[in-house]
């Protein structure tokens, strides 16, 4: 069975460590912050301009002068911060942010993402995007395998404008978890039920197959 | 030392057709609203404005847009906003599109006269294109310019006739740095103060940076994704 | 997420000989006094500090240089400090001289990921040999590089446990950019507060960019030109 | 009768206009904030993170968290705002600052300043003062004519290491008011009693005389 995306990002959440401060792009990644275990300190941070972000607001709390980087309203918790623009990609670029976490619609074997264009289509922008993936050490890309047209989005080179090249450390998809080394693609675990014939039939880029590969725990 | 105009058609005083305008905000967050308004009224042409987005159909910049203001945006993201996309696809709108760290720092360098800086964002992409690009211990680098404005148009908080400026939560986004980068500088608030009341320490806009200030009435401050949680 | 240290003693940690240290402080004012007392016990040699200035004889980093802990100093203003003075002209002191602005920008830049950037200051000079230039808009300018540091050393009057910290008055000078840029940042401060206890919007240095904080006791804060006026 | 360093203060401070934002170096240029006309509003900026620098604080108000570029005690007016040095040297560079006053050791007939080394002498450093001169459109040079051994300040080329080139745009000495124009010194004022002659003996670089040249008003 393939992960809902509730379960990608519980998936992702095993990767956040005491002490982290993290970035969440929009969509599956924004999910990663329902399951942070609890006891662990973790702080978020959001590039227009705070650290520490809470969860939404209560109905009728609303701020318009406290929203996040996906323009929704947030709160602040205990201990946090703002700043300007200008700062807050200072601390993106001089890589003080330890996990960034992102979607994308292609990802390389070497580490190459594309996630901001579409050509023919109306492009909206790179945002963010481009700064977090340029400067960030530690980059998961949260995303399905597959297209809607069933097509691998793990490939050899993406067919799509780039956004950044060499930098996606690990992807996180409905079928699997995956390292990305020099040899490409490392499967190290499956979703729950998932052959990993089907991930190969489902990956385009270069995959390495270790001889175990365990499923993944929830 | 008294920066105070009367209102927001006061304080556009100059702006002229085909001129550069930096906006502040992020989202409609933070954005200043009367300023806006007052450009719809003066009725310039040929804008280009730099601003992180382009506002919603009828609010922000989009009212600009809407009126047919605006030759070209310099922004880092211009989704939710049907017509900027009409005119984008239809030619009539100009659109660059820069990294949001990029476009933060290029208008910090505008206002702290520093001409080019290297940031690795966009390397390898059509960021990139046509720039100049270097190595420094191991890693790759992109050559970007300052921007400058002829007039920067920011919303804060709280000011004095100094021009000191607080701002509110992440109201602040890239007020701040285009305030800096404006050769006339045009803040509006929603308070003004006697100066004094707000402390040295906590100005986050030295008046320095500000050319004129007024006080705007009555903010709409519009939310352009409500989220809320449900009380237990 | 709790930062905090039992002492400047336990904040050092981790320092060794010959490695490079951002000092924070304008002459005496700001210093971190209580980091710099403790490098004089853990008596690391072989030092490069990068300060504004140099401290006095007896006090600031002429604590260190009567220690000859100190091998290089990167400064824009040295003067002041007789000890300074004979290890600099007797050649045990290496000393480099970087205009102030310059020097405040290289910090921000090692902070903020900006590998190097654009200054008019020094172009035509000493200071420029050996550097590229280059014209903008018919000025030239300097490319000068970031400055990074194994430990910045930063004083504030504020802070919080997650490290977040409020200068007071002109005690902020050089620190908030030296927080940034140092690959482990300690900061002493007058007092330690609860989260939540400072305003977010009026924390200078967001708690990200500190390691390490303690409380220090008993600050001297000597003053170096004790300027007045009389009572009328 | 050549000026006092008060008189010289006191002509300087008669290039200053309403709204203006000053830098004050040290030395003579710091007297000349004792010469502001009343009713005048000007605004001092100190080089380490103030503006709105007021005076000297009364004996035993000193703040050790406040002080000048000169490292001297002072107090803020009404309006002052602080800030860190990489914002202060922000305003300078970005052109913010309307004048900035500074003494010298020599200066060119094309603008050029020497003022913070002396080969074979402990330097010191030239703290801001190389960010200030390239930075400044306006800046005015207040110094001596003449030094100790009696010999001409403003020449053709400097002797001493640089601090900037062709930036000064203006000299006020103990004998006389210059601008600095493509011919070289302009001669705008003589100090009361000083007569061109001795200004034209005691200038090495090139002078420009004007038919008439008046004697400055204090």
């Amino acid at each position: 069975m393939a992960l809902t995306k509730e379960q990608m990002a519980q998936r992702i959440a095993r990767e956040l460590k005491d002490g982290y401060y993290v970035n969440l792009g929009i969509g599956i990644p924004t999910l990663v912050a329902n399951y942070v275990p609890k006891g662990m300190n973790v702080v978020f941070q959001s590039e227009n301009g705070i650290l520490g972000m809470g969860p939404f607001p209560y109905e009728g709390e609303e701020d318009a002068d406290l929203i996040n980087a996906g323009k929704q309203t947030v709160t602040l918790l205990p201990g946090s911060s703002i700043f300007d623009s200008s700062t807050s990609f200072a601390m993106i670029r001089g890589q003080q942010v330890q996990l960034t976490v992102l979607g994308a619609m292609e990802v390389t074997d070497t580490g190459d993402i594309a996630n901001w264009k579409i050509p023919g289509k109306m492009v909206k922008g790179m945002g963010g995007a481009m700064d977090l993936v340029a400067s960030a050490e530690n980059i998961i890309v949260c995303m399905m395998h597959a297209n809607k047209a069933g097509e691998s989005k793990l490939l050899k080179q993406c067919t799509l404008p780039l956004t950044g090249v060499k930098c996606v450390k690990k992807v996180v998809t409905d079928l699997g978890v995956f390292d990305i080394t020099p040899d490409g693609f490392l499967l190290l675990e499956r979703a729950p039920g998932v052959t990993v014939d089907e991930i190969r039939s489902k990956t385009e880029g270069r995959l390495v197959i270790p001889s175990n590969v365990p499923e993944m725990m929830l | 030392m008294n920066k105070i105009v009367a209102n927001a058609d006061a304080a556009l005083e100059g702006i002229q057709d085909d001129m550069t305008l930096m906006v502040g905000g992020f989202g409609l967050c933070g954005i200043p609203e009367k300023s806006i308004a007052a450009l719809v009224r003066r009725g310039v042409k040929g804008l280009t404005c730099i601003s992180n987005n382009a506002g919603v159909d009828d609010f922000g910049l989009g009212l600009l847009l809407q009126t047919r203001q605006i030759r070209k945006m310099i922004s880092s993201y211009v989704g939710e906003n049907a017509e900027f996309e009409r005119q984008m696809l239809s030619g009539e709108l100009e659109v660059e599109l820069i990294p949001q760290g990029t476009l933060a720092e290029r208008c910090r360098a505008g206002g702290a006269g520093v001409p080019a800086f290297f940031t690795p964002a966009g390397y390898g992409t059509e960021v990139a294109e046509g720039k100049e690009t270097r190595e420094f211990n191991g890693k790759m680098y992109v050559l970007e310019n300052w921007l400058k404005a002829d007039f920067a148009l920011v919303k804060a908080w709280k000011g004095d006739r100094f021009g000191n400026l607080v701002y509110k939560r992440t109201a602040r986004n890239f007020n701040p740095m285009m305030a800096m980068a404006g050769k006339i500088t045009v803040a509006e608030v929603e308070e003004l103060v006697e100066p004094g009341e707000l402390d040295p320490d906590e100005i986050h806009t030295p008046g320095i940076f500000v050319n004129r200030i007024f006080k705007g009435e009555g903010y709409e401050k519009r939310i352009e994704q409500r989220t809320t949680r449900k009380r237990n």
